[in-house]
């Protein structure tokens, strides 16, 4: 076990060094990384297997499940020790499982994705890193390790999204993401260390046993846990640190999907599910939890009403949907929020992908421009319904389940406040994901005319120079007129091309296969992975926890489905049948909508915190540290030049001076130690 | 028979037999330190007429040899043959000026010779005339002698310097390179013997060949050491610090009278020393040739001439050689003389090093 | 007149003649004089040697000393300065100073020799030279080697910078 | 009888007369020669040592380790004259001067 639990981590590592010192031709290192990856998948499937047994004997024996664990001591600091190493327990599992898969298929997918990039190789040494590093993260059996391995899947992600960087809002948008997750990861740094300053250790669970004996809690604790909250708040995009996260859709579409939708983004939920037990024994950490996740899933649903940018919907939907993770594990229903990530992980990283395959084939992203794709990319259009149900919870796919258990463990919290939120966030979430969907597939095609036909032979590419142009957002004014302008690969291929020829938007066709199949794969999750965790026979949370969690509540799940179901409703009748003018309702509400189209303002009140606050109290700083510490600075060195300035006579230049000066000073100190040795 | 062996030991070691009847003789009437400081005294007086005849006689067998190389007569007009030509030429610079420059530092200008001649007397105290006829047996002994022929440069850049004239500081200061070049493969030469001989003792390098001379085993440091002395004595074809043609007569020729004698005692007493001590480390010492090849075969002949002859008889043969080589090669040019020390001789003796020593290895690995 | 008395009379008359001479390198006016004084002083202390039984020391400081470093300083004083002149060694501005300081080590010196008892009884060996060559073939290696290594460095230095270019 | 203590006073007073000259003489060669009167010094101390200590324990090499010292002294002192008469006719070359008050580059 130990073994396979290293070859997991270490395999993409490989493959990241393969591909960065031998520097293989560009397809090579594609199907290095899918090799490295899927090796890993392999062996995370026998890792879960043997889990299963392991839990399934212990279970038998009314026992906790023992964690595998392989420590490498790393370093020596006085008598403390520290070891990295590799943990394994059924969460590690389950997680360990959700990122190969995803991984894997995603890898798969760029390849057609990134199809004939200039920076083919480049992203897939960064997928490698970045897979690396969180399986690390995963794998991590203390604090300290984690702590490392979530820098680096910040750095990958940083990496990743700025991976146009000839573009100037990718650039940026690495930045902000990077510098947005760091303010987190401060106030993570401060609680373990803060950990570590009251118990002497970072690892897991040494600092349970440490809550168990009551060496560890109260204030303290609780604000240990909400410092290391921070972190989570930053890496999984929760307010107040949300802002990164609808910016990092400049990356590449399959980098949103596994990063910023199935994978990095919850590794927040993964590292408060990992320190559980410790924030169970703080119970207003964990209040603070709940409360942020629970606004957090509002808050950004309200946001995702009403983008124009097919991947800023989903981004924001991301965060809801984290946030009800969140939510989730903050009224203490561990199995709850980790179940949502599951089955998230898929259907969103579906979504996303799907999206990809839209942008790709259309190569437009403005919800308002697209429209009609569902016949040219029908393939696409059934995936992401198959998402998008699953997201807005219409039984019995996969995110009806695991949403429902999130509600049902607040309700069982007694919060009315939360649930009410909760229940807000899923018919909204029904309503925008029906917007977008309508909007991007059904209807007619609304963006720029199809592009002048083109010679044959550079026809039959099927996406030449993909880079920069035609993933340029939306919104953006730059973006208008790029239907036009980046179609070398239009419409006249072979299977749809001609059918529809002369119609609008006729250039956008469906994904090839290697996009395709990866879809199809990732929808067979989103369907049915809610099955694991039925009320009443919920197989996933006997797994992680070993015994039944409580039943489902009727009622719940009755308005869950019933507003789920008036979500759909309502945007089918704004955006499908018409019956209700979107203009209207945009009238209608007005100031709201402008508030939620500026994203409640929040860039602006963060532009003004730097630039304005953030600055003054930098220059009043600047003088202080110009005029007085340097003043007293300088005022020593000058002092130092004008005493050596005296002292420069003594050196003569002449050697005889000097040796007179050693000889005076071999005698005096001879006679003195004589003196003073009394001899 | 005990007449015969008393006789030849009286022969074989007059020397020592004479100074301890001497010693007995005075140790009856004056105290002990007295006696000591009397022999002592004596002994030196002894040593200095000798040496002071060798150098004499070395003059005379030059001149006449060097004449009939070059089919002249040579002096043949003082006493018989000439014999008493060398006795005139003493008394000659005896009876002449002592000039001093003007310019000179005077000091220096007399003790140069001094620095000189006193260096040649003491290098003879490790000379083995016989078994018993050494005057000290250092266990240093050849180093020694490296030792003080060394001091001679310092007198030659006196007399050179202390002239005050060009001619003079130039020869000095080319002499002086030249000896110092020529020291170094000098000396190397005679580890080669030391090495076989397992000391550094004169005597003990003597005893160390009663079975075969070093000329067998080292031939190639005789080579070089005898050229390297020959180099070391300014003497022909090495000469050219001194050659008249050359720069006029070297760092000497301010030098007049009895100073300018003591300058030639010095040269021949060196050159002396060196074919003793040729003979010392290479053919065997005072060791009888006929005693050595009848031990081969088992025979046990009579030396025929007594140790400090037969040491006397190589030294002579020795110096011939030189004599020889002063009537046939040529002068060579500086370069020509720096080149052979350090391109020539330098690796032999290095070379020849390495060799003895390997040898020496594998004799040990072999005979243990 | 026992052998101590010889070693007696030895050592006075060579410690007097080398603190003369030494005083003869530091006070006479012209640095050949000077340098002349530097040979006897050194020619002395080979005999100092053997008086302590040091004889191969003796003979080494004498080929070393007398026939190369004095050599050098002849050859220095030859090329370089105005030998004939008569104040070609002249002191500097701080001689008194370098005297109190000379005078004041002397002192130190002395002070802590008298306060100091040497064990007695040490012998040297009768055959110190063979032991001399094992020890430095032996025991010694190393040093050995690196001198050997040091003087080649240094030969070379020596040729490189007085080389003129 | 002559003792140890006589030949360290000799060299006591040597080093101290050679110190005065390395100090108080204008003449490089005249500095480099008062130099060797000390290094000469401390070799009389060794080789006295080496005739006068008794061979003691903590010498695992006899009693002519000071003569082995003597030597590597000597052969030093032989490398440290080269070089250093070999920069004293660099530096005549270049300042036609021997004085040790000319050489002052390192005057600030």
């Amino acid at each position: 076990m130990p073994s396979t639990l290293w070859l997991i981590l270490l395999l993409p590592v490989v493959s990241l060094a393969l591909i960065t010192l031998l520097r293989p031709a560009p397809r090579w290192s594609g199907r290095l990384t899918i090799l490295a990856i899927g090796g890993s998948f392999v062996f995370s499937v026998v890792a879960f297997f043997e889990m299963l047994t392991r839990q399934q004997a212990a279970v038998a024996a009314h026992q906790e499940v023992e964690p595998v664990v392989s420590m490498v001591p790393w370093f020596q600091l006085g008598k403390t020790s520290f070891e990295v190493g590799v943990l394994a327990d059924p969460l590690a599992a389950i997680m360990l499982l959700v990122v190969t898969t995803v991984s894997l298929l995603v890898q798969v997918y760029s390849q057609g994705y990134m199809a004939g990039d200039p920076g083919y190789r480049r992203y897939f040494a960064f997928m490698s890193l970045f897979t690396f590093s969180m399986l690390g993260l995963v794998l991590a059996p203390n604090f300290l390790q984690m702590f490392i391995f979530w820098e680096l899947v910040g750095v990958s992600s940083y990496l990743l999204i700025g991976f146009w960087y000839h573009k100037p809002e990718a650039a940026y948008a690495a930045k902000k993401a990077f510098i947005t997750t760091r303010l987190g990861d401060l106030g993570f740094l401060v609680g373990i260390l803060m950990l570590y300053a009251y118990t002497g250790t970072f690892d897991f669970h040494q600092l349970q046993a440490a809550v168990k004996v009551g060496a560890l809690g109260g204030a303290v604790l609780s604000t240990a846990m909400v410092l290391v909250f921070m972190g989570a708040v930053g890496k999984s995009a929760q307010f107040p640190l949300h802002v990164w996260l609808p910016d990092a859709m400049e990356g590449p579409t399959p980098v949103s999907a596994l990063i910023h939708a199935a994978t990095m983004v919850a590794a927040g939920v993964y590292l408060v599910a990992r320190a559980f037990p410790l924030f169970q024994a703080a119970p207003t950490a964990l209040m603070v939890v709940a409360v942020v996740g629970g606004f957090t899933a509002f808050f950004a649903a309200t946001m995702g009403l009403v983008m124009s940018d097919i991947k800023r919907v989903l981004a924001y939907s991301t965060v809801s949907q984290l946030g009800y993770m969140m939510l989730g594990l903050g009224v203490g229903a561990l199995s709850a929020g980790m179940f949502h990530l599951f089955t998230h992980a898929f259907f969103k990283a579906l979504l996303f992908l799907a999206a990809g395959s839209v942008i790709h084939g259309a190569m437009e992203q403005d919800l308002f421009k697209l429209g009609g794709l569902r016949r040219h990319m029908p393939w696409t259009a059934l995936t992401f319904a198959i998402g998008g149900l699953s997201l807005a919870g219409v039984p019995p796919l996969a995110g009806f389940w695991s949403k429902d258990e999130v509600l049902t463990a607040v309700y069982h919290s007694g919060n009315g406040l939360l649930l009410a939120l909760g229940l807000l966030t899923a018919f909204m979430t029904a309503f925008y994901i029906t917007r977008a969907w309508l909007l991007a597939f059904a209807g007619e095609w609304r963006g720029a005319a199809a592009a002048p036909p083109l010679p044959p032979g550079y026809a039959l590419t099927p996406r030449p120079s993909p880079t920069g142009y035609a993933l340029t957002p939306g919104p953006t004014p730059t973006g208008r007129g790029v239907g036009g302008e980046g179609v070398p690969a239009a419409g006249s291929e072979a299977g749809h091309g001609g059918s529809h020829g002369g119609s609008p938007g006729a250039h956008a066709h469906e994904s090839p296969a290697v996009m395709v199949v990866p879809l199809l794969i990732l929808a067979v999750p989103s369907v049915v992975a809610g099955f694991l965790g039925l009320p009443g026979a919920n197989w996933f949370g006997s797994f992680l926890h070993g015994e039944e969690e409580s039943a489902a509540e009727g009622i719940v799940i009755a308005s869950s489905v019933v507003l789920a179901g008036l979500g759909i409703l309502l945007g089918y009748l704004t955006y499908g049948a018409r019956a209700i003018s979107a203009e209207g309702l945009t009238a209608a509400f007005r100031p709201i909508h402008a508030l939620l189209v500026n994203k409640y303002g929040l860039d602006d009140l963060y532009g003004w915190l730097v630039n304005r606050l953030y600055v003054g109290i930098s220059l009043a700083l600047a003088w202080f540290d110009q005029r007085i510490v340097d003043g007293l600075v300088n005022l020593v060195a000058w002092l130092a030049a004008q005493v050596g300035r005296g002292v420069t006579r003594t050196a003569t230049g002449q050697l005889p001076n000097y040796a007179l000066a050693v000889f005076a000073g071999v005698v005096v100190i001879a006679n003195v130690v004589a003196v003073v040795a009394g001899r | 028979m005990d007449a015969l062996n008393a006789v030849s030991n009286f022969i074989s070691n007059v020397l020592p037999i004479l100074r301890d009847l001497l010693a007995g003789l005075l140790n009856n009437f004056l105290p002990g330190w007295l006696t000591e400081i009397v022999m002592s005294i004596v002994s030196i007086s002894v040593f200095l007429a000798f040496a002071t005849i060798v150098v004499m006689s070395l003059t005379l067998v030059e001149r006449r040899v060097i004449a009939f190389m070059q089919n002249r007569l040579g002096p043949n007009r003082v006493g018989p043959q000439g014999v008493l030509q060398p006795v005139a030429d003493v008394i000659k610079l005896f009876a002449k000026e002592d000039i001093i420059p003007a310019n000179a530092d005077p000091w220096v200008y007399r003790l140069a010779t001094t620095v000189m001649v006193i260096p040649a007397l003491l290098i003879y105290a490790v000379i083995p005339w016989s078994q018993n006829m050494v005057i000290a047996n250092l266990s240093i002994g050849i180093l020694y002698f490296v030792a003080i022929s060394s001091v001679s440069v310092v007198g030659l850049l006196m007399a050179g310097w202390g002239s005050n004239n060009k001619f003079a500081l130039l020869g000095a200061m080319r002499a002086a390179a030249q000896v110092i070049s020529y020291e170094i493969p000098l000396v190397f030469s005679i580890i080669g013997v030391a090495m076989l001989a397992g000391s550094l003792s004169t005597v003990d390098i003597v005893n160390a060949q009663r079975v075969l001379w070093f000329i067998v085993l080292q031939p190639v440091a005789f080579f070089v050491f005898f050229t390297a002395a020959t180099a070391e004595l300014n003497r022909t074809p090495f000469d050219l610090m001194e050659a008249e043609s050359e720069i006029v007569a070297g760092y000497h020729v301010e030098y007049s009278g009895v100073r300018f004698a003591l300058f030639f005692l010095a040269e021949y007493l060196n050159g002396f020393a060196v074919a003793a001590l040729a003979t010392t480390m290479f053919f065997g010492g005072w060791l009888s040739p006929v005693e050595t090849i009848g031990n081969w075969f088992g025979w046990n002949l009579p030396p025929l001439l007594p140790p400090y002859a037969w040491f006397f008889l190589k030294t002579y043969l020795l110096f011939f050689i030189l004599y020889w080589l002063r009537g046939t090669l040529p002068r060579v040019r500086i370069d020509q003389l720096m080149g052979l020390a350090w391109k020539v001789l330098l690796p032999l003796a290095l070379a020849n090093l390495a060799l003895t020593s390997i040898g020496l290895y594998l004799y040990r690995v072999i005979t243990t | 007149m026992n052998a101590d008395s010889y070693v007696a009379i030895a050592f006075w008359i060579l410690a007097i003649g080398m603190v003369l001479a030494a005083y003869a390198v530091v006070a006479l006016p012209r640095i050949i004089h000077s340098a002349l004084a530097l040979v006897l002083f050194f020619f002395q202390i080979a005999g100092l040697y053997v008086l302590l039984r040091a004889e191969f020391i003796a003979a080494v400081q004498v080929i070393i000393y007398v026939g190369a470093v004095t050599v050098l300083f002849l050859f220095a004083i030859m090329l370089t300065n105005r030998s004939y002149a008569p104040d070609s060694n002249p002191a500097n501005r701080q001689w008194i100073a370098a005297g109190v300081v000379s005078l004041g080590l002397l002192g130190t010196l002395l002070a802590t020799l008298g306060r100091q008892t040497w064990p007695t009884g040490g012998q040297v060996p009768a055959n110190a030279t063979v032991l001399l060559g094992q020890l430095m073939l032996g025991p010694f290696i190393l040093p050995f080697e690196i001198a050997a290594i040091l003087l080649l460095v240094a030969m070379v230095g020596a040729i490189v910078i007085a080389r003129e270019s | 009888m002559i003792t140890l203590q006589h030949f360290l006073v000799l060299s006591a007073v040597i080093f101290s007369i050679g110190l005065y000259g390395a100090l108080a003489k204008r003449n490089v060669v005249a500095v480099l020669m008062c130099i060797e009167l000390m290094f000469n010094a401390v070799n009389i101390t060794l080789v006295a040592f080496a005739r006068y200590l008794p061979a003691t324990a903590g010498n695992p090499y006899g009693p002519l380790t000071g003569q082995v010292f003597a030597l590597f002294i000597i052969a030093v002192a032989a490398a440290e004259a080269a070089v250093a008469l070999a920069i004293i006719l660099a530096v005549y070359r270049t300042r036609r001067s021997v004085n040790v008050e000319d050489v002052n580059l390192l005057q600030s």
